[in-house]
């Protein structure tokens, strides 16, 4: 099979699961995720493919896997979509299926796939857990997730959204696999819907995003309206480029391009939740931990991130622009992390690690450091899922914990009420220790140290000092809340009895944490860069290989102990700072850190509720409903009611009745019946002479005809 | 006379003769299996135009189902097994004077054009009438949405063949 | 060689035979008989035209074949109504299934 | 040129020498030469029918742990010519409110039916009746003659058993002819042909190896096709009597007797080209033909015999779960295997032959697997409503 046709046929998988459980075998739970499951290997194994043929091409950048169809007429010419698979759509489809593939595996573990139904779970509800009967006495088991199948055909969707938007060659398809993950995003964020909290953050994450969606859809409106075309590889191109750059928007001195740069960005500020629309990502950890792992860290945030980057070569065209996008990301990558150092629940803490990373993204982006910021993407794309698949893994013991006590009121999320799960949870406690020490950047062995060192050494290099010190700031606090982490969750002893009686979970759930733990590890060694501390090592393979995909070849910079010392620094000093501060705190009042300005995130919901929210409701109530509605329109209405109706009575008793009733009405009833009733007697019910009748006509009709035509 | 001709004659004949004991028999089984030799006849005509998967599949689905179906349709409405009675309409002349009507109709029409002498062009060699039927049915320059459409409707129809013919006192097996 | 008349000839002979039996057959089976050999007079028709025009254009067979499905489709709903006509009624001769008259 | 490889265009060409010289014109000529080939098979098949008999009899007694036909001949192998003298000169009846003609054309048919099968049976690479480019639906063709000889000979006994045996074995032939038209495509996909001939020279690898389920499910399709055991209820003896060839006697019951043997053996021969390679064996068959036709007939022995194993082993099925196990699970099954089978072959193009292979054979294995666990969790329900629920076992606990 040919590349083109394999790339064509890696979204489709994924949905296929998703109509076959939503419509035929969402009974059983066992084909379901069979199903979903089988469905993300063999996506994986096309992205597999795929990947490894991209590796087999020379110049990948300038001749990529495309192949695109006609789609939508546009006058003389076609709209067409297709599928696209240069250098950087390659990496980004290695870490996609990989971080797919291992959150759809842990999810069968999560869902407590082969435990009892629950004593009395109700759909829209997590599982409370079941009683058994075993060897003479009862206890409590966990039970499995009633919307099971459900489950999986989401994640199935979402699936087909991310290979979607990842492989198309243009932007209206990425477009669509962006909406599709938004959608999905939405339900499973809501998965529990009966609890009220899950509705909210659903309804805060869908509204929210499409606050940027709208943006986006506006720039690629405006794309579309200056070029005509929205193919990547169309739009990419010098002329088209240069008469981007050129051309003046008459939007605030922005040019063409740094409009529909900026447009494109807000876009990606609602999706990759940067500030100020980073409110609803913490909020979205109500939903499952696969979820929180797969949309709200591996890749749906990553796709907002891989837009901007794929949209590079025409955002960097407008100084104005990057400058924003530099600002909006180093901002968003200090701030972010300032609040992290305050959370207690185990999944927000690694939310905001989340929204601070990607602002490390985006400000790399926005200092032109294009590879920095695709490699840090992908890096951080596995230690993320690796710690929210880990944070998972770790609720899921406590929950065991919580269900052998009994104990309700514990929650089962609050790191203070963890303490000393190494020993319970081995194989959790090391691969999280992995992800977080690749979170922190530590240094040489992980993954986060290399792709967090570029990004360092390009805002060095290329003089963003401003930007350099904020984000080295933004890194230590990253280590610091990081290690808070750790030491809270596994070190030290038990601090609860639940804490006591934690356990290991499944094989389905740790396998993924393990092969997710490698690559935290060991991808961060194909971006060693060559002249590392003034070594002579091989060429940066990662460099070399995504680079390919811009049109200039990005400079390699030289090595530069500055920004070296200063991310072991704040990586080594952030994990011991973390550990001296946190190793002998017991219970969040002993914590210093609890600033309200941080515990409350800087009061956003508060300003935002008071800036838009309650507006917006005195507007429906008071304004429209109470004024507009009540009083000016119902007022309005009030007076045609009664006029209509007498001048109804009156058409009726003068006109109705005894002109149209009397004459028509009556009369061509009257006419039709006599007709009829003469004409009823040709009406045999038998169907040949009704037959014969017509071939008698035709014969003679044709007859007559061919015979006058013809004279 | 070549001997092409002859034979074409010869499967006329058999054809038409077959066909018109189909449609005078008294005996309604004997119409259907008169109808089997009609369509077997039909079957040859499509092997001497080398059609022949045309041929084949004339087999397969009118003697092989449909003439079945005849004849078990023929079985199960009768109350005895013989045919008693006449078999034709009291004016069964006027259809007899219609068909010939026609016949003649059609043969003055098709006197008067001027493509009825055409002889056929011999079929290139090495050229597979197969698999340029089998391309044409599943190409979308082609005939895929007509194939697909009578696809839809041929399930559609024994769906609906089926509840009209289903009896809900006595068929239902099973329960 | 056989010229192009013979075949269309032959089938419009096939086609007033079954028009024939449909017009003057009383038992419904019959008259479905009579339908079966007018369409098959259409499909010699459609092959003849395939045959004695361009080979490489397949509408002919294509049609053919279509035809194949209307009929196979007709027989089975027309002989379904039939038995269902004869459950109700106990007959199957057409001129006294005449219902749908005033 | 020798006899030995082509012996076929040789004795066709000495003839033709011959008759020309007799002063017939050429296309005379070829055609009695024809007419002296299908004689030449159809006696040749004729005598193998006569052989099988003895087979059938002596194979079904040592199943049934008897010794079988022993008197006439060394090991009884003239007691068939036996039975033939007695089927001759057995009174013929007509029962006496038959429909005559019908009631003579029918066994003919019946025979004809399976003769005609052999036109496209390739024995040898050169020796084959015609290589008709869609042969595999030669074969239903033929098979809807067959068919056809059923009905008439059930419904001009007149007979009311024999109509019953008849409209039984009708619906189950029409009804197994789809599994089993399907499984003739997927040979036909492998080969890109429907030609006898080109789907045993593409048998490389035998396609049992590519599609063993589509194997099996052809194997069961001809079975019933047969009308054998466990597919037998149209003759059901102890209902039924004998089934549609009740009234027959004499030589024209010895016609269905003779022509379901030669079917049986015609289909594993028909088994072992499409799924077996046919005449191929490691090169022999460019041997000589004369070892090809050595194997084709041993490999056709081969899938008579699992058929004959089948019938004696196998209990009958009653006539409603028959159809409802071909309409509701073969069908199926055969359509996705077969739907799978095309995608598999457009996507695996272009793959290394191993690949190939073992994908398609354990999709064939996971699909078979799957078919069969639907089948038995459904079973399972139905019984438990036969059974009352009550005996559904009790939920084990789970472990800690």
């Amino acid at each position: 099979m040919t590349t083109t046709t394999l790339i064509w046929l890696i979204p489709l998988p994924p949905v296929l699961a998703f109509f076959l459980i939503v419509l035929f075998t969402n009974r059983s739970k066992w084909l379901s995720h069979t199903i979903a499951v089988g469905a993300a290997l063999l996506s994986w194994l096309g992205s597999m493919i795929v990947f490894v043929r991209a590796l087999g091409v020379e110049h990948l950048g300038e001749e990529p896997f495309e192949s695109s169809i006609n789609w939508l007429p546009t006058g003389d010419t076609w709209f067409r979509v297709g599928v696209l698979v240069d250098p950087l759509t390659a990496a980004v489809l290695f870490f996609v299926a990989w971080t797919v593939l291992m959150i759809f595996l842990y999810s069968v573990g999560y869902h407590n796939f082969g435990q009892p139904e629950g004593d009395h779970d109700h759909k829209g509800l997590s599982p409370h857990g079941a009683t058994v009967d075993e060897h003479g006495h009862k206890h409590v088991v966990p039970s499995v997730e009633p919307m099971y199948s459900r489950f999986f055909a989401f994640i199935g969707l979402f699936a087909f959204g991310m290979y979607t938007l990842v492989v198309s060659d243009n932007l209206l398809t990425l477009f669509v696999g962006w909406e599709i993950m938004g959608l999905c995003s939405y339900l499973l964020i809501g998965f529990w819907y009966a609890k009220p909290s899950a509705r909210d953050a659903a309804i805060k994450a869908f509204m929210t995003t499409r606050v940027g969606d709208v943006f986006m859809l506006l720039g690629i409106a405006y794309l579309y309206y200056a070029t005509g075309t929205l193919s990547f590889r169309q739009i990419f191109t010098e002329q088209v480029l240069h008469t981007l750059a050129t051309v003046p928007s008459g939007f605030l001195g922005f040019s063409a391009a740094g409009l529909i740069g900026l447009l494109l960005f807000i876009g990606t500020i609602g999706k990759s939740a940067q500030f100020p629309l980073h409110v609803w990502l913490p909020d979205a950890m109500e939903g499952p931990t696969p979820v929180s792992a797969m949309i709200h860290a591996a890749t749906m945030v990553s796709a907002g991130v891989y837009a901007v980057i794929r949209m590079f070569p025409l955002i960097s065209l407008d100084e104005k622009t990057m400058a924003i996008v530099a600002f909006i990301g180093a901002f968003t990558a200090i701030f972010a992390a300032t609040i992290a150092v305050a959370q207690n629940d185990i999944k927000r803490v690694l939310a905001y690690s989340t929204i601070s990373q990607l602002g490390f993204m985006i400000a790399a982006l926005g200092m032109h450091a294009y590879i920095a910021a695709v490699f840090h993407l992908i890096t951080h794309a596995f230690f993320k899922a690796l710690l929210f698949l880990g944070s998972g893994s770790v609720i899921h013991g406590m929950e065991h914990g919580v269900l052998h006590t009994g104990n309700h009121h514990v929650d089962p999320q609050d790191m203070f009420n963890m303490g000393g799960l190494r020993k319970k949870m081995p194989i959790t406690f090391w691969t999280f220790l992995i992800g977080g020490f690749a979170l922190s950047g530590f240094p040489l062995v992980t993954a986060g140290f290399w792709s967090k060192d570029e990004i360092f050494a390009d805002a060095f290099a290329n003089g963003y000092i401003v930007i350099f010190i904020t984000l080295a700031l933004a890194a230590f606090l990253t280590a610091f809340y990081t290690m808070r982490q750790i030491t809270l969750t596994f070190l030290g002893e038990p601090r609860t009895d639940e804490a006591e009686h934690a356990q290991e979970t499944p094989w389905t759930m740790t396998t993924p944490l393990v092969i997710l733990a490698v690559f935290a590890i060991g991808y961060g060694w194909v971006g060693i860069p060559e002249d590392f501390m003034g070594l002579h090592l091989q060429p940066n393979w990662f460099h070399e290989f995504v680079g390919g995909t811009l049109a200039e070849h990005p400079e390699t910079i030289a090595f530069n102990w500055i920004p070296l010392l200063t991310s072991l620094v704040v990586a080594l000093g952030g994990l011991y700072l973390g550990w001296l501060t946190y190793r002998n705190v017991n219970s969040a009042a002993e914590d210093r850190l609890q600033i309200p300005l941080l515990k409350n995130k800087y009061y956003f919901d508060e300003a935002y509720d008071f800036l838009f929210v309650k507006p917006a409701t005195w507007f429906a109530e008071i304004f429209v409903y109470q004024w507009m509605d009540k009083g000016l329109i119902d007022g309005i209405l009030h007076i045609f009611g009664p006029a209509t109706q007498g001048l109804g009575s009156v058409i009726r008793n003068y006109f109705d009745v005894p002109v149209i009733n009397r004459f028509f009405g009556d009369g061509s009833a009257d006419v039709t019946y006599g007709v009829g009733a003469r004409l009823r007697a040709i009406q045999t019910g038998r169907i040949q002479q009704y037959l014969m009748f017509a071939l008698v006509i035709f014969i003679v009709i044709g007859a007559a005809l061919y015979f006058f035509l013809r004279a | 006379m070549t001997g092409e001709q002859i034979v074409f004659l010869l499967v006329a004949l058999f054809t038409l003769g077959s066909g018109l004991m189909v449609v005078t028999t008294r005996n309604l089984v004997h119409a259907a299996l008169w109808l089997v030799s009609t369509l077997f006849g039909v079957a040859v005509t499509y092997a001497l135009l080398s059609a022949s998967f045309l041929a084949v599949v004339q087999v397969v689905v009118y003697i092989g189902a449909i003439a079945i179906l005849f004849i078990f349709a023929v079985m199960l409405t009768r109350k005895d097994m013989r045919d008693q009675g006449a078999q034709q309409n009291p004016n069964w002349w006027v259809g007899a004077l219609l068909s010939v009507l026609t016949f003649i109709g059609l043969f003055f029409l098709l006197q008067g054009w001027s493509g009825m002498s055409t002889t056929a062009t011999a079929i290139p060699t090495g050229f597979d009438a197969i698999s340029e039927l089998g391309t044409a049915l599943v190409s979308p320059d082609a005939f895929v949405l007509p194939f697909e459409v009578a696809s839809v409707l041929l399930v559609a129809a024994l769906v609906g063949a089926v509840y009209v013919a289903f009896n809900p006192r006595k068929g239902d097996f099973g329960k | 060689m056989v010229p192009l008349s013979w075949y269309l000839i032959f089938a419009a002979a096939l086609f007033s035979i079954g028009l024939f039996g449909v017009l003057s057959r009383r038992n419904a089976v019959a008259i479905l008989l009579g339908i079966e050999l007018m369409l098959n007079s259409v499909n010699i028709n459609l092959a003849a035209f395939w045959r004695y025009g361009d080979v490489s254009i397949m509408t002919g067979q294509v049609f053919a074949i279509i035809v194949f499905a209307v009929a196979a489709a007709e027989v089975a709903v027309g002989l379904a109504l039939v038995i269902s006509v004869y459950r109700r009624r106990n007959t199957v001769v057409a001129d006294e299934i005449d219902m749908m008259k005033w | 040129m020798s006899f030995w490889n082509d012996p076929l265009k040789v004795a066709a060409d000495w003839l033709l020498g011959i008759f020309t010289g007799w002063g017939l014109p050429e296309i005379a000529a070829n055609i009695l030469i024809g007419f002296l080939g299908v004689l030449l098979l159809i006696s040749v098949l004729m005598l193998v029918d006569i052989f099988l008999v003895w087979v059938e009899r002596k194979v079904v007694s040592r199943f049934q742990d008897r010794i079988g036909p022993n008197r006439v001949g060394p090991f009884g192998l003239i007691q068939p010519f036996a039975d033939i003298i007695k089927l001759i000169i057995k009174e013929d009846t007509t029962p006496s409110g038959a429909d005559k003609v019908v009631y003579n054309i029918a066994p003919m048919l019946s025979m004809m039916s399976v003769l005609i099968l052999w036109a496209v049976v390739p024995l040898a690479p050169t020796i084959l009746g015609v290589d008709l480019n869609i042969g595999a639906l030669y074969i239903i063709a033929a098979g809807a003659i067959g068919t056809l000889s059923i009905i008439m000979a059930g419904w001009s006994s007149n007979n009311k058993f024999a109509l019953i045996g008849a409209f039984r074995q009708v619906a189950v032939m029409v009804s197994f002819e789809i599994p089993m038209l399907t499984m003739l495509l997927i040979p036909t996909i492998f080969a890109g042909s429907m030609g006898m001939g080109r789907i045993i020279e593409s048998q490389q690898i035998w396609f049992v190896f590519l599609a063993p389920l589509a194997a099996l499910i052809f194997l069961i399709a001809a079975i019933a096709e047969l009308g054998r055991a466990p597919f037998d209820m149209a003759e059901g003896e102890s209902e039924l009597v004998s089934g549609y060839n009740i009234e027959y006697s004499g030589m024209k019951f010895g016609m269905f007797y003779a022509g379901e043997l030669l079917h049986a053996f015609t289909f594993g021969g028909f088994w072992s080209i499409l799924f077996f390679g046919g005449y191929r064996f490691f090169g022999l068959q460019d041997v000589s033909p004369f070892l090809a036709i050595a194997v084709i007939i041993f490999k056709a022995f081969i899938g008579y015999w699992i058929i004959m194993w089948v019938k004696y082993t196998l209990l009958r099925i009653r006539i409603d779960h028959m159809l409802g196990f071909n309409w509701k699970f073969l069908t199926p099954l055969a359509f996705t295997l077969l739907m799978m089978t095309a995608l598999l072959n457009a996507l695996l193009a272009g793959t290394p032959t191993w690949i190939y292979i073992s994908v398609m054979f354990l999709s064939n294995i996971l699909l078979a697997w799957i078919a069969t666990e639907i089948a038995r969790s459904y079973s399972r329900r139905e019984r438990e409503k036969v059974e009352g629920s009550g005996a559904a076992p009790v939920a084990e606990g789970v472990h800690h």
